[in-house]
């Protein structure tokens, strides 16, 4: 069967929720992938929203993380202070998912500006609840295409901080509760973090698609897994759900 | 993570998440103070605990002359309205049973030790304990320097109870529990800690938990347990449920005065019923009226419309 | 017309909040007297409960600051958390009643222990909010029945501070933001705080009662107000309202 | 304190509160973001604003391009769900229609100085920041040593705007204001504050509010004004009144990249129209069905039982 590039990026997001539990979502494809491993590999996920919602039903496809429809029929809805306080940073949140304007070797995050901070480039969004969570979840998920103004060797402003300069044990000395990035997904390539060296590297190609095309787009001479694999496709199933479920509009999947 | 079935027995519920040498907080502010739970505590006979609350109140009098109780953490020893708590008063003063350690803080010293506890927060700023011996007397009171230059400011630790207990109107099945009246420090009690026991006077259906998701202050993510106990919390009160009964607080400070009264009334209202169902038994053969009288009327909450989007 | 000790204390306290807008309040007296203020002096005074409630109007006397009728039909009921840090932390407390077991020269209050905190001779209920309360609200009001048990030189252990030692200034060089104590309601005098000594100076009089018979009750050398009264006794009016409105069962007034 | 009435017009109530300088929060984490009051501003020509929100929305990338502000406080610069703030980003880039300052937080650090400020707490803990370039950005974010040995801690001063402005489903004309659905900052953006103005779908009777107040999370301590501004959060929603405009939030993206399109939209929208009737006026002659696109079903909440104790 034939997929798109967010269809792949959605399953290979949700497949690597197996096994966990409390999840914290954003919007779109993460909202997607969250809810494709519910129906497929992991049916206790708890979705917790930044909005301050907690186990939530929504009657339709959520348009954003303050979607009334994630209200409607919840187990709980709090207040911010709540939700960063007693979910984030209480240690509660197994996974979470981050988008990355630029994202470098060692899995540090820019959402904050391109060029200098006081007269940029481009100046991003910033870090809404990112340098948190990049801090307090257990483990951080990257959705992102991959691209070589994203894959940056190093990234011109530390918004949520990865695996740093990526000596082992600086998250711990500088009291970060979480592990980091684990996972980068795209739309080419997953890639994984080497543990002894905080160093990204290639993990598994989608089908189609060759180390050296990967190559090209990451900014510095990138690692490759031992184990490297590819992708397995989407399967029927996962495909259905997608497209019948969980984004019937092709709204984030197309 | 939790399990998805959490309904048990009191009995299995203490049995399963309560061990000696436990650090526990049993809140709930004057309100719905989980009685049964502690009862079962005593009854199962634990020891060493260490018990946390703002305000010890009966329940902790009785927990501390039964002897579970290794080390007391709270901010205001009394018989709200009436004196006293005099086993309390009796371990401090004089050993009795035995040596009571104590950890003191003032009320919102306690409420930041909650709150930092859950937010897993190194300490909690309170701007308090300044000009007092408080800080002389818990050396776990300290200070800090304020970076913006405001001076030093008194800080507290976290508190995370190994288990927190705490009695509510109503969860589900799956320990969705929903607050109304006093909200005391639940809240933050049952997030700050490793395990969580919620009794609450109804099991509801998870259609009326999720029909008001703002009223569920501790959501199933947290919860361990749920117990259905009603009239868990007498002689304290729940909010629409019955009322304080103001004739026993007054009663206990009589019992509690004499070790002798007092241990006969644990023989009596404790160990010498099998469950807090025994308890209820015996209350109401001695006061045939007593949910008469401690029946309030009934005001209902205006409905609020969350509104059905999509679907 | 006759009236009892606590009547009196009652009528001077609520006396005392004309002008004033928000009152912390405890069970008993301070509830009574603020009512009573409410009905007299202040009529827009507004009530806030420790335990969280906010314009409470209980359908019968509370019999303690927890008690359901001051939940139902209130204006709005909160946390623990949000009372201290929104309401007393937040500089909304005007004036809170205090009791004490120790109250010294300079208004400092004691009600944690008589003797050795670690051995001690008799233990006291210890803070509550009150140490708090004495640091936030702008102005504390104290009653207490006058006794040389109580009003001693110098207590035993600080547990609500007062003017400290007594020289100017402490209390803001401590980061107070509250004046400290103000008024404290006995049932034979009342006292006032002398500004530039923080010591407590005997200010009013009850009917029949002699400088001598108060400082015989207290353990230092009182001051006396230049312009010391005789407190005028309860109204007609007041006693009406005390006895049929607010304390008919006389449970606190008698 | 706050004068008993204080039900007062849109224009009254702005005229009266804000003053040019002024640092102001319009808070609501897109829900019942308070866009009628933002518009009654820019139309009455105030300048020099600070305005804090986490994120600012479409509602301060109008008035940043309408020119009344100063300098932005803040935790994320997006149209959710869209793309950009096209006007902000075009007044921090190139100073379009002027100089922006920026003072940029995490939302975490925002909450946090909304509850310092209410609670007057000179800093608040975030345990956030460290290994982050955002502290370089911004030297308001500071780090303190934990006197219990955890290292630095991350902390964020106290935030006291001069006004803050919410609007919420209903309130008493005193301003016991209640809240359902998400419910953001709201509180302790108003507690923080010096001056609260609270636009509201409906002004009820205050039985309504007496009989649930746990709901009231404003009471009317801290309100100055009560505006009744039926569909005051468009193009935003208001939980069970109206669904988000989610095409307006498109359409914003298209006109706010062109500034001629811009001010051109704030001609006809804002300063074209005396008031938001006029501006609810134009927007159902253009579309006439719009309400019942926007309208959600029905889902009431279970009510509780309160219960009557004495009386």
């Amino acid at each position: 069967m034939e997929y798109t590039d967010s269809e792949m990026m959605i399953v290979c997001s949700a497949r690597a929720l197996a096994g966990e539990r409390v999840v914290f979502v954003g919007v779109g494809l993460p909202n997607i992938a969250c809810n494709l491993a519910r129906h497929t590999v992991s049916p206790n996920l708890e979705l917790v929203y930044e909005s301050g919602v907690f186990g939530a039903r929504p009657a339709r496809l959520p348009l954003s993380i303050g979607d009334p429809s994630l209200v409607s029929g919840a187990a709980s809805v709090c207040s911010m202070a709540d939700l960063f306080m007693n979910y984030l940073l209480g240690g509660r949140i197994e996974v979470a998912f981050l988008g990355a304007a630029q994202i470098d070797r060692y899995g540090n995050i820019n959402t904050t500006v391109i060029g200098d901070y006081h007269h940029p480039q481009i100046r991003l969004p910033g870090s809404g609840g990112a340098c948190e969570i990049a801090i307090h979840a257990r483990k951080v998920y990257v959705i992102v295409r991959l691209s070589r103004r994203t894959f940056v060797e190093r990234v011109g402003f530390v918004t949520s901080p990865g695996h740093l300069s990526g000596e082992p044990g600086q998250r711990a000395a500088l009291d970060m509760p979480g592990l980091g990035p684990q996972l980068v997904v795209t739309d080419k390539a997953v890639f994984r973090f080497d543990r002894s060296t905080g160093e990204m590297m290639l993990s598994s190609l989608h089908p189609g698609v060759t180390p050296e095309t990967v190559q090209a787009e990451v900014g510095w001479p990138l690692a490759v897994a031992p184990d490297l694999e590819t992708t397995l496709p989407p399967t029927e199933q996962e495909l259905r759900l997608i497209r019948q479920e969980l984004d019937p509009g092709q709204l984030y999947s197309r | 993570m939790k399990p998805d079935t959490k309904v048990m027995t009191m009995r299995d519920a203490i049995a399963t998440y309560v061990k000696d040498g436990d650090t526990l907080a049993l809140e709930g502010f004057t309100h719905s103070i989980p009685f049964a739970a502690g009862h079962e505590i005593i009854r199962q006979g634990r020891r060493e605990l260490t018990l946390c609350r703002l305000t010890p109140d009966l329940l902790y009098d009785q927990m501390v002359a039964a002897g579970c109780v290794r080390k007391l953490v709270f901010s205001y020893l009394g018989n709200p309205g009436v004196g006293s708590l005099h086993c309390i008063r009796r371990a401090i003063e004089n050993a009795i049973p035995r040596p009571l350690e104590i950890e003191e803080y003032s009320h919102f010293g306690m409420v930041a030790r909650y709150t930092a506890g859950a937010a897993h927060l190194p300490f909690f700023p309170v701007r308090s304990y300044q000009g007092t011996d408080l800080h002389r007397a818990n050396p776990l009171i300290r200070f800090v320097e304020s970076p913006y230059g405001d001076g030093p400011v008194g800080v507290v630790p976290p508190l995370n109870p190994d288990v927190t207990i705490v009695h509510a109107p109503r969860a589900d099945a799956r320990g969705n529990t929903q607050f109304w009246g006093l909200l005391g420090v639940q809240k933050e009690a049952a997030f700050a800690a490793r395990q969580v026991i919620v009794t609450v006077e109804e099991i509801v259906d998870e259609g009326v938990i999720r029909s008001d998701p703002n009223r569920t202050l501790i959501p199933h993510l947290v919860v361990d347990a749920v117990v259905r106990q009603p009239r868990g919390a007498h002689p304290a009160y729940v909010q629409g449920y019955y009322d304080r009964d103001g004739e026993f607080y007054l009663e206990w400070d009589r019992i509690s005065r004499d070790p002798g009264l007092t241990a006969a009334w644990l023989q009596e209202w404790v160990y010498g019923v099998p469950d807090w169902e025994g308890y209820l038994d015996k209350l109401e053969s001695r006061q045939a009226e007593i949910w008469q009288r401690l029946a309030p009327g009934t005001a209902l909450s205006e409905p609020v419309n969350y509104g059905v989007y999509g679907g």
